[in-house]
């Protein structure tokens, strides 16, 4: 049960230009991945090609679970700006959503337990457009515990504490924490600070 | 399993947007009832006229109400960023876009299917007509939605989206158009409409067959 | 199967016709390319016009206003050859990621545009004093006007990406979608012409002398050189626009 | 020579306005086009000029 990311060579385009020369990158279970860069160094962009949603225009991403070749959508649970939940549907149905297409089974039990965990667990049957900033942030962030078991995932998280108030950002630290502890690949940009508790941390600079 | 899992899940979340927004299906249907109603006032109200354009109209109707809902398909999903959950799923992404357009189709076509035999009589038209103008509307409306799936895609990260989605798609509607409303005005002249209502539905299973292949291949081509 | 361009070139690295997919390498070829076909263009147009105007007699049933067909024809026929060319190069730049076959395809659209308009316009002064009418829904005439309708939809496609790259992709893969209902566009709408009306005589329908057949051949291979030397002049431009940053182009300018 | 005279070559025998109306829409499209291709061109090598005058 370890995953492994392999990042060789790559270089992205945005525009017809390269956004940082190639990359070349190896990390396995328990590291914390934190992406730095100024804006526009490709950090997003980065992100969504190690979650499969951008390719590379050289070199590649590869994700390899015990040493077996797998794909970005099975190993990885991407969550960007957006919160990838639609207004007018309730953070259950949204969250029923993301599970199915994510090749799980949706077990409303999990996603209660994620749910309670971020604090968010009244909210469940609210529709998202009703929720603040912050309380759609946190619901969308329920979407990293419903993998299979902690640590099955990698978590690919796009600037996750922007809108989250001092306590969320907390906890939402110590969640990577424990991820990180099961053995996940948490990889991360973020322009505030953090204290995140892991074991291994590799920087990367764009 | 997982794939029925997923695209039942895609379908699922269609349904559910329709019961939670009434005018994602109700505006196109209004739309369509409008613009027939415009008609009568433009060319006159002689039935036998009436008669003679009513076919054409309520089938141009019919493909301009389903164009207007094509956005629906990507853009919505594209700004609140649940595209990426249909991108980054582990299954074809074109059974998805199909059991999306297969959702969508029934949500937009089911009222339009149900009207156009209404206005089939506003037009003077006689029922077999408006039985066979029903049954063309419903091989039109997904034909128009699977080809209009792949103008939509690419026009996710684009300018100038609806415009140019009409001039994109309405070109190859053509087919669908002719052979479904020939077949309703071989009704309307007595005669069999079996030829004409057979291209339109192989013309139909071409599009299902080769559309969300190409509508995948757009959408990874202008998410990417 | 798609590739990148990088991925292509790792494979194809030395082969001959590799040489010629990087725009600096084909940039002079282009040059000579298109040198040769003003030239063709322009001997062929003065032959064909010639023939076509003075040696050519007069119709039997027409009269001289058949002469139109010697572009009339030419063009139509151009308007769909540059359709597929256009679509064959948007294939293989989708296939092989090559930016080159992306640019001809949009080298190639504008010509087929302007065929199709060409075609068009001709069409309806040619039937005028044939059909008493400037346009009728005869099937090739509807079908022209479809392919132009697709032209204009390619063009405006590719305009509106602000990323180059999105826009060659997605431009290209309209243009195949097209290209495969092209056939059944032009089927549906024979079906439907024949289903409301026939008419039987069309440009360059009724049996030709064969010199009127010369001159229209010549003329043909005098727009497809021309329409191969206008998509080599806009190519090399794109080129130019393309690669501006590079040494080579910044070398061209003095 | 089949034409008796230039004006009946002209007149395309009485279908001049067809004739004469196609060649000429020819002509003006194809003279566009190349106005239109040189006008590109020129504009590209002059975005060309301007960024190597960009340190």
């Amino acid at each position: 049960m370890a995953l492994s990311l392999h990042i060789n060579g790559v270089q992205l385009e945005r525009g017809g230009r390269s956004l940082f020369p190639p990359l070349t990158v190896s990390t396995g279970a328990g590291t914390l991945l934190y992406v730095r860069g100024a804006n526009g160094a490709g950090k997003t962009t980065l992100l969504r090609a190690l979650a499969g949603l951008a390719s590379p225009s050289a070199g590649e991403v590869a994700w390899r679970q015990d040493g077996n070749p797998t794909t970005a959508a099975a190993a990885t649970t991407f969550v960007g700006h957006a919160n990838a939940m639609n207004d007018a549907l309730s953070v259950i149905e949204n969250l029923s959503y993301a599970t199915s297409l994510a090749g799980q089974i949706y077990r409303p039990v999990l996603v209660g337990a994620a749910l309670e965990q971020l604090g968010v667990f009244n909210l469940a049957l609210r529709r998202v457009g009703t929720l603040s900033q912050g309380q759609r942030k946190r619901a969308s962030l329920a979407r990293l515990l419903l993998r299979e078991q902690p640590g099955a995932r990698a978590w690919l998280l796009d600037e996750p504490f922007v809108a989250l108030d001092v306590d969320t950002q907390k906890m939402l630290e110590q969640l990577i924490a424990q991820e990180l502890k099961a053995g996940a690949i948490v990889v991360l940009t973020s322009h505030q600070d953090f204290a995140i508790d892991s074991a291994k941390t590799t920087e990367v600079l764009l | 399993m997982s794939l029925r899992l997923a695209s039942t899940a895609v379908a699922r979340r269609e349904f559910q947007l329709f019961a939670r927004r009434k005018s994602d299906w109700a505006n196109p249907l209004m739309f369509f009832v409008i613009v027939c109603s415009l008609f009568p006032f433009a060319v006159g109200s002689e039935s036998e006229r009436l008669r003679l354009i009513g076919v054409g109209v309520i089938f141009v109707g019919a493909l301009l109400a389903t164009l207007l809902t094509l956005p629906r398909l990507f853009d919505e999903d594209a700004r609140d960023g649940s595209l990426d959950l249909l991108l980054s799923s582990n299954e074809p992404l074109a059974m998805l876009i199909l059991a999306r357009v297969a959702a969508l189709s029934f949500g937009i076509g089911a009222p339009l299917i149900l009207a156009a035999p209404l206005f089939s009589f506003l037009y003077a038209l006689p029922a077999d007509v408006a039985l066979m103008l029903a049954l063309g509307v419903a091989i039109a409306v997904p034909t128009l939605l699977l080809v209009g799936a792949i103008a939509a895609a690419l026009l996710v990260s684009a300018r100038g989206g609806a415009i140019l989605t009409a001039v994109l798609v309405l070109p190859l509607t053509i087919p669908t158009l002719i052979f479904g409303a020939g077949a309703a005005l071989k009704v309307l002249f007595g005669e069999s409409p079996v030829a004409e209502l057979s291209l339109q539905a192989a013309y139909l299973l071409f599009a299902l067959a080769l559309s969300p292949l190409a509508a995948s291949a757009a959408l990874k081509i202008s998410t990417d | 199967m798609a590739r990148t361009e990088q991925q292509s070139n790792d494979r194809f690295q030395g082969r001959w016709f590799w040489r010629y997919a990087s725009p600096a390498a084909f940039y002079p070829v282009a040059g000579r390319i298109e040198k040769l076909s003003w030239a063709l263009a322009a001997i062929l147009a003065i032959v064909g016009l010639y023939i076509g105007f003075f040696r050519a007699p007069t119709d039997a049933q027409q009269g001289e206003v058949y002469r139109v067909i010697y572009i009339h024809v030419p063009a139509a026929w151009m308007a769909m050859i540059i359709y597929l060319a256009m679509a064959f190069w948007a294939a293989t730049g989708l296939v092989l990621g090559t930016r080159l076959s992306f640019m001809m395809s949009h080298a190639l659209a504008p010509t087929g545009a302007i065929m199709a308009v060409i075609a068009l316009w001709t069409g309806a002064l040619w039937g005028r004093p044939t059909w008493g009418t400037y346009w009728v829904w005869d099937a090739r005439l509807t079908s022209t006007l479809i392919l132009f309708f697709l032209y204009v939809g390619y063009i405006a496609l590719a305009a509106a990406f602000d990323d180059k790259k999105k826009g060659d992709r997605a431009s290209a893969l309209i243009a195949l979608v097209g290209a495969v209902n092209v056939p059944i566009i032009y089927f549906s709408v024979n079906w439907w012409n024949t289903l409301h009306q026939g008419s039987s005589v069309r440009p360059g329908s009724s049996s030709m002398a064969s010199i009127m057949l010369t001159a229209m051949l010549i003329m043909t291979f005098a727009f497809w050189a021309y329409c191969v030397a206008a998509a080599m002049h806009r190519l090399r431009t794109q080129i130019i626009e393309r690669e501006a940053e590079t040494k080579w182009v910044k070398e061209l300018v003095k | 020579m089949i034409w008796e005279s230039w004006s009946a070559f002209w007149d395309m025998g009485g279908r001049g306005f067809f004739v004469w109306g196609s060649y000429g829409a020819l002509l003006i499209a194809i003279v566009a086009e190349l106005m239109a291709l040189r006008s590109a061109r020129k504009k590209a090598l002059e975005s060309v000029v301007e960024l190597k005058r960009l340190p």
